[in-house]
């Protein structure tokens, strides 16, 4: 059993503790991706790492199709690649790379090969970003077999789900967010035995309604639990973490439990990983309360102008609203029928 | 027009270019802008040169994220660049664009753009486009040193080398992709070469010298327009700031912000002017007025409404 | 208002028709991709074009990036391209020109430029082909705000459908099946108004339940639907046509008749767009008779072999097992609760 | 060994390349196989002559979708790619790769792959971990003409330079990306001399000459476990059959089939054989031999099982 110590570390400083332990552990790890050695990543995320790490660390030209296949090449090999895609958004100029490749190399060859890469990326709005730096991708990857992502949002889910994604064996993307890295600091506890993938956590318990969120949006959702448990609305927030594998058995625990279900996301309501959740409680049957409702951004790009992003994504308030409408307007349906809204 | 008229003209629309970048990093500073911005303090003899070279009633530019300057020289009034960082109603995109996404059609300026090298393809296409409706346009796709590595780049050129499409495409090499160096990045550092792997002339030009870039575009443009394809020309310049507001410039070897701020286009413009008979009060009554000209802009901008959100879902489609 | 005439025509003839239709009414079309121009296409769907229009048709480079990227320059200098991706799994290479550039053009500029551009492409399984020309990836698009897209899976639609995606003026991915492209002749009418978007189409009328699909899982469907036909089950199945917009309407005022909701689609069933229409449904809160079944491929890569991959595809039995499933099984719930099945 | 053992060698494998290929033909004819198939009838020379110059219990090459001749060169044996592609449980990839997707890393075959110019930067990147555990391992990147149009193979070029990676990358120049000739793809169609944009050496090599392909691999296989870096070799060659089974041709010119029949590999290195002394008979025999060979391995695999379909869902994840 590895000795497990206790650290003060804010996000960025949860990811770089776990990043300096997987090469620290692991020979075959590698770390790359645009600007993360010498400079230690635009965010600062990397920092240190070449210097303690020397050339395992290193920078890449601005050629995402040579990260990303670099990896998977790498992989081939007997590396372990652990590279960067500075914006999710940008994954998109050599998607072939994740989909077309490295999903497909276990399966193909009936594990005589293996693509154990972790695609460390970042996604979602923050002030003053613009359509092409702020979107919500994890729909893309999540219709994938073959692929795994996760999406922490602590500074010890982004350690844990980080040493997870590069000790599994399966390609992974772990989606961090940026308007997390340099926020609070908190203890974390490092050096424990690396988990295996372990679903979703319920953040909050409530017995009213199940309110399924993920990504940065978690926080407007507890926002949200806080603000409708002042009018006696009692939420249950649970944090997916995970996407693909979804952990839906936990939220057909609870659904099944509060017998309500609002699901909240940053990224586009339509064909979000909302939409799947959705699916399969209306597949499992389950008698529910009030219909599900979905909290995302609406059909809309992404406008750069802060007032006009916090326009069109989620907040604590149109969470709140979406559980009030559940909750209160649909109370008279409390008879185990779905009832239709208007 | 004489030279040094022309070259007064060159220096007056670069210190415009250099005057609302130091407002941008002002308001930037007291969060009146927010977000990423990437100016281009250092680069600006690049646009003006160019543009002065180009017929902005019909041909366009295609640049980067790093934009600013394009703009300017394009002749989009500073007022409505500084109204879309500020999120206002009379940005030149209503706000949704902001410093690095933001267009004016109207002006030449097809759009800024914040994939890296994704617009060689477009400004290819609109080239392309050009071939079939007699109209002459020339588009130039400019982008960064660090975009050579980008594949959408690369089939771009390839694409207008082989059907001969009348569009430039500018390497504005300032030495670095945000913060590697581009000689780390590259084995063959005279980026022009790349053009002969295509087929097309590639040609180094000093960035810094609004008069030689004129002069390299337009012998690009005439090409262009008598349909004898592409060029790529390389325009070596140089940063005087961060790749972003806020970048500290770590990565920078001792002494170069020095270095660089000595051959920088405004001072050796500013030079060659005295050499021709202006004198430093002119050269500083110019500044002043520039810099009038942006504050008055930043003013009436800073007064203007915010972009509002009751439309914002408008414009998605047709 | 033009003459239309009927002329028999296969489903790839018809395409063939409306490009040149197309073509010949406005000058400002072009039509580019991979072989389409001499060779006539791969699988002979541009033949003759170009000996008709000269160059406005043309060969391109195995460049997807500068065939996308190309027609949206080209878009913005007043050209109308229709270019080919000859393979939906190939845009992965290039989907940021789909995404990140096409379809912000309107929204950023305010309608001052617009993307009109029309990808045609083709997609899912073809006995031999390999996981990587396999796959039915319209939940990537879909998901995409400022993208259209629609999947003809007949003669008459391959034409309609088509023309519509050239005449608007917004980016749209056509998603036509290389499965269908030689099939039977049938009558069309070609030369009448172009339509606008006009949803989803009821193919068979029903009343025990909804059966909505697209693409060519439809004629799974269809079969299926006359299968169950024969054991007393009467099912409406709709084929969605347009994926987006989504034409929920005639989805939910068909459930609410039936009662009943099944969705098959070749896609994987995990984050495609049968989640979506469950999702909708679903927060429509109408009273289901049973849980809303999903028919799709599981999580799994596309297996080469025939046999192989027909164990994982959607099949006209697959999917009369789902019906029968959602309509005897559950037959005991028929009092309007949602029930759980398991 | 002789010089005329190695020829005799070369021929002996090339053969089977073309039997296996002829077999798959005839049974693609008869729907015992579907789907599509991309044969590489004229093209033997490369994979043999390359592969002679490896060291396949370390190196690795990644080709395309056009691989059974690779596969045959690398040692694959030729029952387990038939099986492969009549979904056979026998078939190298169980069924799963078919024709086009079939992957065998016990013989340093690291895949084919169907997208064009993805597996450049896979090849790449397996040589960059080679750089890490000292095995001096080389990978071979393999692809056509038309693929170096494609960005992936501009990034994994580049990105292979810079690094001085062991990665060689060969460019099997057959005229034609599907139905369309290169010549109309690219302005120069020396496309070795795409090399020296990234910084390396490139040459042109006989592609239908397995001797002259085997000295230009293993001086660049040399050089790569030197670590001196990768190089471009375009060998020129020519399918002698359509891009898939069932391609018409009608793009070719004019008796361009029946010029290419004359220079095609196998006609000329048995010339070259009956140079150096062998007979008719002799070549006639070990053409039967290897005929035999395959007949016996298509037999087999046409016995074999079907995949079966309860594991199908088998190994998507560890
Ligand atoms: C496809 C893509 N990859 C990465 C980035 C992140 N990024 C933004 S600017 C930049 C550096 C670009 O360098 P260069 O091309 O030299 O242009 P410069 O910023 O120096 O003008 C990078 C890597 C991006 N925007 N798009
Ligand atoms: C990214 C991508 N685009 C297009 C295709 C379709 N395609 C398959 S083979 C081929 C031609 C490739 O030509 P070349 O690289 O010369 O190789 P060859 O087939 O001649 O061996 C094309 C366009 C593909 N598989 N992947
Ligand atoms: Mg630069
Ligand atoms: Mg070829």
């Amino acid at each position: 059993m590895p000795d497990t110590v206790i650290k003060r570390a804010s996000y960025a400083e949860a990811i770089n503790a776990a990043l300096g332990r997987a090469l620290r552990e692991r020979s075959e790890v590698l770390v790359f991706g645009e600007d993360v050695a010498l400079p230690g990543g635009v965010f600062g995320v990397t920092k240190g790492l070449q210097r303690q790490f020397g050339d395992r660390v290193f920078d890449m030209p601005i050629s995402e199709s040579a990260i990303l296949g670099g990896a998977v090449g790498a992989g081939l090999f007997g590396a372990r690649s652990v590279v960067e895609i500075m914006w999710a958004d940008f994954s998109l100029v050599a998607l072939d790379q994740l989909v077309n490749q490295a999903a497909n190399v276990r399966y193909i060859s009936r594990g005589m090969l293996a693509s154990p890469i972790t695609v460390r990326t970042q996604q979602g709005n923050a002030p003053g970003a613009c359509a092409q730096h702020s979107q919500s991708l994890e729909a893309l990857f999540a219709h994938i077999p073959g692929l795994q992502v996760c999406m922490p949002t602590t500074p010890q889910d982004a350690y844990d789900l980080l040493l997870t994604s590069i000790w599994s064996d399966d390609p992974t993307i772990v989606i961090e967010n940026r308007t997390l890295y340099h926020g609070d600091k908190v203890d974390i506890t490092t050096g424990g035995p690396v988990q295996p993938i372990d679903g979703a956590q319920v953040r909050r318990q409530g017995s009213d309604i199940t309110l399924v969120t993920w990504g940065s949006t978690q926080f407007a959702a507890l926002d949200a639990a806080s603000v409708v448990a002042r009018e006696g609305i009692d939420v249950e927030v649970i944090d997916m973490r995970w996407i693909r594998p979804l952990d839906h058995e936990t939220v057909l625990a609870s659904v099944e439990r509060t017998g309500r279900l609002a699901i909240a996301h940053e990224a586009h309501t339509t064909g979000g990983v909302g939409a799947e959740i959705a699916a399969r409680v209306a597949e499992h049957g389950l008698r529910l309360t009030s219909p599900i409702v979905r909290i995302g951004t609406p059909d809309v790009r992404i406008p750069a102008a802060p007032h006009l992003a916090q326009a069109v994504i989620p907040s604590a308030a149109r969470i709140a609203d979406a559980i009030r409408r559940a909750c209160v307007l649909n109370a008279s349906f409390a008879g185990g029928t779905v009832a239709s809204h208007g | 027009m004489s030279d040094e008229e022309q070259i007064w003209g060159h220096l007056e629309r670069m210190r415009r270019i250099r005057s609302l970048e130091e407002k941008i990093t002002e308001l930037r500073a007291t969060n009146q802008i927010v977000g990423s911005v990437h100016l281009c303090n250092g680069q600006e003899a690049i646009y003006v040169g160019a543009c002065a070279a180009l017929d902005l009633t019909r041909d366009a530019v295609f640049p980067t994220y790093r934009g600013h300057g394009w703009a300017v020289a394009c002749g989009v009034p500073p007022h409505a660049i500084l109204a879309e960082l500020l999120g206002r109603s009379t940005g030149i995109s209503g706000g949704r664009g902001g410093s690095a996404y933001f267009t004016a059609p109207d002006y030449g300026f097809y759009g800024e753009n914040s994939i890296v090298g994704a617009g060689a393809p477009i400004a290819t296409g609109a080239a392309l486009a050009a071939t079939f409706d007699g109209s002459g346009r020339v588009a130039v796709a400019s982008f960064g040193d660090g975009a050579l590595n980008q594949g959408a780049v690369h089939e771009a050129m390839n694409f207008a080398a082989v059907r001969s499409l009348p569009v430039i495409f500018i390497v504005e090499n300032n030495g670095y992709s945000e913060l590697t160096p581009i000689s780390a990045m590259v084995k063959v550092d005279q980026l022009f070469r790349r053009a002969n792997a295509y087929g097309m002339p590639g040609a180094r030009v000093d960035g810094n010298d609004p008069v030689a870039v004129s002069a390299a575009v337009a012998q690009a443009v005439e090409r262009a327009r008598r349909g004898k394809g592409p060029v790529l020309l390389e325009m070596i310049t140089q940063r005087l700031v961060g790749h972003y507001i806020g970048d500290v410039q770590h990565y920078r070897p001792e002494g170069e912000l020095a270095a660089i701020a000595k051959v920088e286009p405004i001072v050796r413009l500013e030079q060659r002017l005295i050499g021709l008979g202006r004198t430093r009060p002119e050269l500083d009554d110019l500044h002043t007025a520039v810099r009038n000209e942006i504050d008055d802009a930043a003013a009436a901008a800073l007064g203007d409404q915010l972009a509002p959100t009751n439309t914002v879902l408008e414009h998605l489609y047709a």
